[in-house]
């Protein structure tokens, strides 16, 4: 250690910080420690002249660590770090000690428990300096290619979209026809336009694309590599391929629940879901007279709790087409709540008010049922805002039944490592912030594979998608930072449990020479040091967090 | 009209079943089972036969708190009076109060063999013209007057209209064969009565020759505007009484001698939610000298109804409506209440005329139109 | 064995998307706290190793704050659940060792809780105060 | 500044933020401009957020910390669009950069100055609930982390003397005789991400907002019940400071109603469930129940939000929407009256707080910021697409794009997707396709 030169420069932040705490007798202080070669103050360490000033002392007095006292690592360390780079000092051989948020400002009462609290602070963060050593920010390359699994709108608009931007795109549907759950509708709320003015063009467009592979017919079979560069095998007919790709979005969509053995849906002739409606729509609809439709049959109910969020619409636009193509026909909806949201949906429910459809709502606790042998002839329900027991005469039962995921999402989500929700649907990173983006970097995920949703709101997390896999695609790397675990392979028992632990997949066991080893991928490693804490042989260092660099500032802590 | 046209004439398949109707409807306040919405739900779910025989559906009082709150944009007074339509051609009219003199009064005046001598309170101390741009139509005043076991004052809303007129110099018509202008059949259902009545009354007034019709009774002036086009074509300026002197106080030689009271001013549903007059009443009422006018809680488009129309289902409910309203006036230190409607005159008076513990605490307080507080307040040289 | 005039040494360990953040937001809004405390930065509390935390009993630390993240609110998906089952652990160890229970504390702050954090140090510092020092 | 292969995206709230961090990503120039001190926009203004309860500035103030930051984002806070013109490809834009009487060089941000400042304001941050310096940050997070001299309420521009900031400013920072400035920005696409304004309540006069003390608004919630708000997170009532245990929330407040917007505000119901839970969890025990017409919960886990509601926080819902709200003049409580929908009585209920759940209107400057753009808007003042179903984040001009609640109200994480497929698109046509 002998060989570290320290330099140490404390902040006034004007009166804030020199207001309470004695800077000059801390900056004294300091110059007595250990490896501490030199010591300032500055009014503004962050202002122009402050910054210039830690550059131009790293070459006067060959700095090898530098120390700032001052406000908070959170706003101000890239400044700091860029300072040092400046005179050619690797950034993390910077340390940030706060005296100002939390300590000027939370003690001016007190100045003198306040400037021994600083001189404590910095003496742990001049402890940990000594042993910090320089790293380098981790940057992989990322082959210049995207694999959309999913050949329906969401697939191929995400796949447009990115062969415009000009990648290189695989479009893979395991049917042998583009178009998805789109194939099977007649029109589309809230424009009523056929579905295949939609899906028409979209697919021409992508088939004469140059930049996309169409493979239908075509399943994944396999998925090797890390980030930025999978090595993925299709499966076309049994037929293998191999290609690579730098980043993968799924887009494999989802189904519609059949109600087996509801309403007397399977032996009933004239009990249908929404999505055989459609196809009779499509050839020109029957001349019944009176319509019945339920809503949330199997949706919100204790075995499946959630609201399928397009369902209401769907039942909306049917109920009106019915209704435009043979005004007396009476029609009418019972659901458990309108979900009709926003601006375009809500204007739609109106429309369909004015057509004459009539919504009857009912609870889970007295469900609808129906009358009749062979045939559906009437649907008695109790009106829950009547509170009595309405019989209505019925030609034709029309069951609302949510999407559900698909079962191979559990292949894919194994093959992918990527997380499934409770449900069985995609989990995104983050709910709120990151909702077509999973923790694994350069995987990412959009439309009904991750949660029901409108053909709009499909196309819109589409091109979110491909907005979050171009950024990798167009800069040809992915930067992490340097602040990631490593694994000391001689140490290493090979136990796994780092790799149980790991939120992010980062690590995998590997067998080296006969002997099993943890092996972290550090550009998927976020730098938790979760697996750090948790190693038994104390293989995994958490670099620029090393228990030896952690454990010299609490020891620091006591003199 | 079938069920189903009167809910597209009424929009009510807009209804989002969300009762804020209901809450704010005064007879639901009292009645907590009277529900506008479930009316609306059995309509739109073809329960014809609950609504035509529900005894309640002659218990609205028309008064548009509803209308002006409704977020999904029905018209149930409208909806309402073409229900009751359909009601009354099954014989169904509500519990009729009086004993249903006045209707029977109103369907006798259809009869076009009468012949009224209704103008028999017309002494010459007022001035009328055999022909005249400006038409007053005088209303049921008179009848009140002789129907009623008690001094509704409703004759002298008509006396003193003219006198102020003529104060204003204006000798109007007044036509002897008048007729019922039929609100309260209408609302009550009887339509073809009601055609009758219009019918009359636009063909005399058009044989009139007149221009300008003014009203000191907002159910007529209400039902001329709005209901008559329906039914007869005619085409006069209407106005009330109010909105007339607030136009022509200034120009005229309406001049007021000073008169020390406090008052406060009913907004009557008809003047005001019906046809938005609410500011006209006020500026008369503050143009007279040494009156003070102090406001209730509820005023203007949040004014209680006097609880109760069409002289139909006055129950107990209607009497608590007038009695809160009553107490909500003298809590606001007036010695009068000022009203614009005859009806609403009628019913306060009768309200404190029928007392006894089971219809709330009595309360004292002088009720007047307010065409009688300006007529008092005239000096001299106004009726010269 | 309450002494008068002591000053109880607390170190706490913030991870460094929310803890941290709420110690600093103490400090941007002016809340005032007891100066007893030395915080060392770690990026997620599920780094903290108990060697840490022994380490500094060993070394004469009065009293140990570990803060995290709420429960669900982790920017590293769960790393304080698996600070919660590990300090839970050591805990029971420390207690076997006769180390008062008052000396650990893990808690959580989250970034807009400036207030909460002065309070939770507070309420350490009188609690060690309280035991007095820790001598062994 | 003139900037070439830039996008220009107007209105700096989460939308906006993360439309420019993405492109910024893929390494395109942008240039982001906010009408407000500081970027972070409404979700700024938020105590947490549904339903993961994260805290609304743990999870957005990274987000603005980056895009303050980034080498590819220019920002321009306080700054106004003034004209465009030109085409996609080249639009060519004037920008009003307004005085900050503030030095962006040397202000360190320190905040001496906020702190000497003797003159108080009323918080518009804080929905004037809590109080401001006349040089102030709009709030303790800013980005940048500038103050702001309000030269409305600074007594140095109304009476000519004070000067107590440049007094205690060392930095030498403070710029009196500052002045707005034009900038010309050339930019190739244009995002408009200008959010959304929230409906104020007063013309409902049935709710009694401004007459009845203890009836607030949804947003003085939120600042009320945030940690940094004016009541450092205490849910004091206005009438008395008395904490509430006892609260109504009232659903479709300016929502699907022909008297203000027929639409629905699609958050609302969330919002208001979120908010009765943080009530139970500031006070356990608090009492919420909350009046809704149908309770849409479509979102991922919202319907276990709602039922968690239920079982563990202690809220009720009930299907009614109130027709009037009276004050009960000893407790200063207010009444509500409705209509218990099932079994169609009229009731009454009388609560220690009621909070309104205001609708999500368009920005009031809409109309001015499409003739500006000349791009159109539907019936309701919201941004138009010209074919919502296979372009939901184009608008009516080519090169325009528009995402987030300015589109029509969505909840944060659909402003996001939004802002990202926005993003996408800029980046499409800028690589030369349309």
């Amino acid at each position: 250690m002998s060989d570290v030169r320290i330099g140490v420069f404390i902040c006034h932040c004007g009166k804030n910080i020199a207001g309470v705490i004695n800077v000059p007798e801390v900056t004294e202080y300091a110059k007595t420690l250990p490896n501490v070669v030199y010591a300032e103050h500055n009014l503004f360490t962050c202002s122009a002249d402050g910054l210039s000033s830690i550059t131009r002392k790293i070459g006067e007095y060959k700095l090898s660590r530098v120390i700032v006292a001052a406000c908070t690592p959170r706003t101000h360390e890239p400044l700091f770090r860029t300072a040092c780079e400046a005179a050619g000092l690797n950034k993390y051989l910077f340390e940030f000690v706060n005296i100002r948020d939390q300590c000027s400002w939370v003690h001016m009462q007190e100045p003198e428990k306040a400037t021994g609290k600083a001189k404590d602070l910095v003496r742990m963060g001049i402890a940990k300096a000594r042993l910090l050593e320089p790293l380098e920010d981790v940057e992989i390359g990322v082959t210049p290619a995207c694999l959309v699994i999913g050949g329906g709108v969401a697939g191929m608009s995400a796949a447009l979209n990115l062969a415009n931007q000009g990648f290189e795109i695989y479009l893979v549907e395991r049917d042998k026809e583009l178009g998805g759950l789109l194939l099977n509708l007649n029109r589309l709320f809230t424009s009523d336009s056929k579905a295949e003015e939609v899906i028409v063009p979209l697919t021409e467009k992508v088939k004469n694309h140059q930049n996309i592979k169409v493979h239908t017919s075509t399943e994944v079979k396999g998925v090797a590599g890390f980030i930025g560069n999978f090595d993925v095998t299709l499966d076309q007919k049994g037929e293998e391929k191999k290609i690579k790709v730098g980043t993968i979005i799924v887009a494999t969509g989802a189904e519609v629940l059949k109600p087996v053995d509801q309403y007397g849906y399977g032996d009933k002739s004239n009990v249908i879901t929404q999505l055989e409606l459609e196809e009779r729509l499509n050839n020109g609809v029957g001349d019944e007279q009176n319509i019945v439709m339920i809503n949330c049959v199997g949706a919100r109910i204790p075995e499946r709790q959630y609201c399928s969020r397009i369902c209401c619409m769907v039942a909306i636009k049917n109920a009106v087409l019915i209704k435009e193509n043979d005004p007396r026909a009476k029609v009418w909806v019972l659901h458990r709540d309108l979900m009709t949201y926003g601006t375009e949906f809500e204007k739609y429910y109106q429309k369909a008010m004015e057509k004459g459809v009539r919504f009857i709502r009912y609870s889970l606790d007295k469900l609808p049922e129906i009358v009749g042998n062979n045939k559906v002839k009437a649907v008695k329900v109790y009106h829950q805002l009547m509170g009595k027991e309405i019989v209505l005469p019925c030609d034709m039962l029309v069951l609302t039944t949510p999407l559900i995921p698909h079962e191979d999402n559990q292949d894919i989500s194994r093959m992918l490592r990527v997380s499934l929700g409770e449900h069985g649907f995609f989990l995104e990173a983050h709910l709120k912030l990151q909702p077509v983006e999973f923790a694994t970097d350069s995987i990412y995920v959009c439309g009904c594979a991750r949660w029901p949703a409108s053909v709009p709101e499909t196309i819109s997390q589409a091109y979110a998608a491909s907005a979050k896999a171009a950024i990798p695609l167009r800069r040809g790397y992915i930067r992490s930072e340097g602040i990631t675990a490593s694994v000391d392979e001689d140490k290493c028992s090979g136990c796994g449990i780092c790799v149980l632990l790991c939120p992010y997949n980062a690590i995998e066991s590997q067998s080296k020479d006969g002997k099993k080893l943890a092996h972290i991928t550090t550009a998927q490693c976020k730098g938790c040091g979760t697996c750090g804490a948790a190693c038994p042989s104390g293989a995994i260092s958490m670099n620029h967090f090393r228990d030896e660099e952690i454990l010299a500032q609490v020891e620091a802590l006591v003199i | 009209m079938t069920l189903e046209d009167i809910i597209k004439e009424t929009k009510t398949y807009y209804c989002l079943e969300c009762g804020k109707c209901s809450s704010i409807c005064p007879i639901s306040r009292h009645n907590p089972s009277y529900s506008p919405r479930l009316m609306l739900e059995k309509a739109l779910n073809g329960f014809e036969g609950d609504l035509i025989n529900d005894q309640e559906l002659f218990s609205c009082l028309s008064c548009y708190n509803c209308l002006l709150r409704c977020p999904a944009d029905v018209d149930y007074p409208l909806f309402m009076q073409k229900v009751r339509a359909l009601a009354s051609a099954q014989g169904k009219y509500g519990v009729p109060a009086h004993s249903g003199t006045l209707q029977s009064l109103m369907r006798l005046m259809s009869n076009p063999a009468i012949e009224q001598r209704r103008l028999e309170w017309l002494s010459d101390e007022y001035r009328i013209s055999e022909k005249a741009d400006i038409l007053f139509f005088v209303g049921c005043a008179p009848y009140f007057e002789s129907v009623l076991d008690f001094k509704t004052g409703a004759l002298d809303i008509a006396k003193d209209s003219l006198k102020i007129l003529n104060a204003l110099g204006i000798e109007p018509m007044v036509l002897a064969d008048e007729k019922c202008c039929g609100h309260d059949l209408l609302w009550t259902g009887d339509v073809k009565t009601f055609r009758k009545l219009a019918e009359h009354n636009a063909r005399i007034i058009k044989e009139s020759g007149a221009k300008k019709i003014i009203f000191s009774c907002p159910e007529g002036y209400r039902t001329f505007k709005f209901d008559y086009p329906h039914y007869v074509d005619l085409d006069c300026e209407l106005q009330h009484i109010t909105e007339f002197l607030a136009e022509n106080m200034g120009k005229g030689k309406l001049n007021f001698k000073e008169a020390k009271k406090k008052v406060t001013y009913q907004d009557p549903c008809r003047l005001g939610r019906h046809l938005g007059v609410y500011e006209q009443p006020r500026k008369l009422i503050e143009a007279i000298p040494g009156i003070e006018l102090t406001e209730m809680e509820h005023i203007r488009d949040e004014s209680i109804c006097c609880g109760t129309s069409a002289w139909t289902n006055c129950d107990a409910y209607s009497k608590q409506i007038r009695t809160e309203r009553l107490l909500e006036a003298k809590a606001t230190g007036a010695e009068m209440l000022i009203t614009a409607c005859p009806k609403c005159q009628i019913h306060f008076k009768c309200a404190m005329v029928s007392k006894g513990e089971e219809r709330g605490p009595d309360v004292e307080m002088d009720v007047m139109d307010i065409v009688n507080l300006v007529a008092s307040a005239l000096g001299d040289n106004g009726s010269e | 064995m309450k002494k008068s005039g002591f000053e109880p040494k607390i170190l706490a360990f913030c991870c460094n998307w929310c803890s941290y953040a709420g110690a600093d937001l103490a400090g941007t809004s002016r809340i005032q706290y007891a100066p007893n405390v030395r915080v060392i930065r770690v990026m997620c509390s599920g780094r903290i190793d108990p060697t840490f935390i022994l380490r500094a009993f060993q070394v004469g630390v009065d009293g140990v704050l570990i803060l995290g993240c709420h429960p669900g609110d982790c920017h590293y998906i769960d790393g304080n659940y698996k600070t919660a089952r590990r300090i839970h652990m050591l805990k029971k160890m420390l207690s076997q060792l006769g180390i008062e229970d008052d000396r650990l504390r893990l808690d959580w702050v989250s970034a807009a809780e400036g207030k909460r954090f002065a309070s939770i140090i507070n309420d350490m510092t009188e609690r060690i105060r309280a035991l007095g020092p820790f001598v062994r | 500044m003139a900037v070439n292969n830039s996008v220009l995206i107007i209105g700096g709230g989460i939308a906006g933020i993360q439309s420019a961090i993405d492109l910024a990503n893929m390494g395109f120039q942008v240039c982001l401009v906010e009408k407000s001190p500081s970027i972070g926009g409404r979700m700024a203004q938020l105590d947490k957020t549904f339903p993961t309860n994260d805290c609304a500035m743990c999870i957005l103030a990274p987000k603005m910390i980056e895009a303050g930051r980034h080498a590819n984002i220019k920002l321009l806070t306080y700054s106004e669009v003034l004209a465009v013109d030109g085409e996609v490809g080249n639009f060519k834009v004037s920008i009003k950069k307004k005085a900050r009487s503030v030095d962006e060089k040397k202000c360190t941000g320190c905040g001496v100055c906020v702190e000497k400042c003797p003159w108080k304001v009323n918080n518009e941050f804080d929905l004037n609930l809590g109080q401001r310096k006349a040089i102030y940050f709009a709030f303790p997070q800013t980005v940048p982390k500038l103050p702001v001299i309000d030269r409305e309420h600074c007594a140095y521009f109304l009476k000519g003397k004070c000067r107590a900031c440049e007094k205690f400013c060392e930095a030498g920072a403070i710029k009196y005789d500052q002045e707005d400035e034009i900038i010309e920005v050339e930019a190739k696409a244009i995002i408009v991400a200008a959010g959304f304004d929230l409906y104020d309540p007063t013309p409902l006069r049935e709710y009694g907002y401004g007459r009845i003390q203890n009836v607030i608004t949804a947003m003085e919630y939120e600042r009320l019940s945030s940690a940094s708000g004016p009541t450092a997170g205490e849910l004091k009532r206005p009438s008395d400071g008395k904490i509430a245990s006892d609260i109504a929330f009232i659903q479709c407040v300016g929502s699907r109603d022909v008297r203000s917007n027929r639409y629905c505000s699609s958050v609302c119901c969330m919002y208001g469930t979120k908010e009765a839970i943080l009530a139970y969890e500031h006070q356990p025990g608090t009492k919420s129940t909350i009046f809704y017409i149908d309770l849409r919960a479509v979102g991922k886990r919202f319907q276990e939000y709602i039922q968690r509601a239920k079982d563990e926080y202690n809220v009720t819902y009930i299907r009614s929407r109130p027709g009037n709200i009276e004050l009960n003049h000893h407790t200063q409580n207010p009444i509500i009256w409705y209509e218990d929908t099932t079994t169609g009585e009229t009731k009454s209920l009388e609560v220690e707080l009621v909070i309104l759940c205001q609708a999500l209107i368009p920005p009031r400057d809409i109309q001015e910021m499409a003739s500006i753009l000349s791009i159109e808007l539907d019936e309701y003042g919201f941004v138009k697409t010209p074919d919502g179903l296979s372009h939901p984040v184009d608008t009516t001009r080519v090169g325009i794009l528009a995402c987030g609640c300015v589109h029509s109200p969505k909840d944060i994480p659909d402003s996001v997707v939004q802002a990202s497929a926005a993003a996408a698109r800029a980046a499409e046509i800028l690589s030369g396709g349309t």
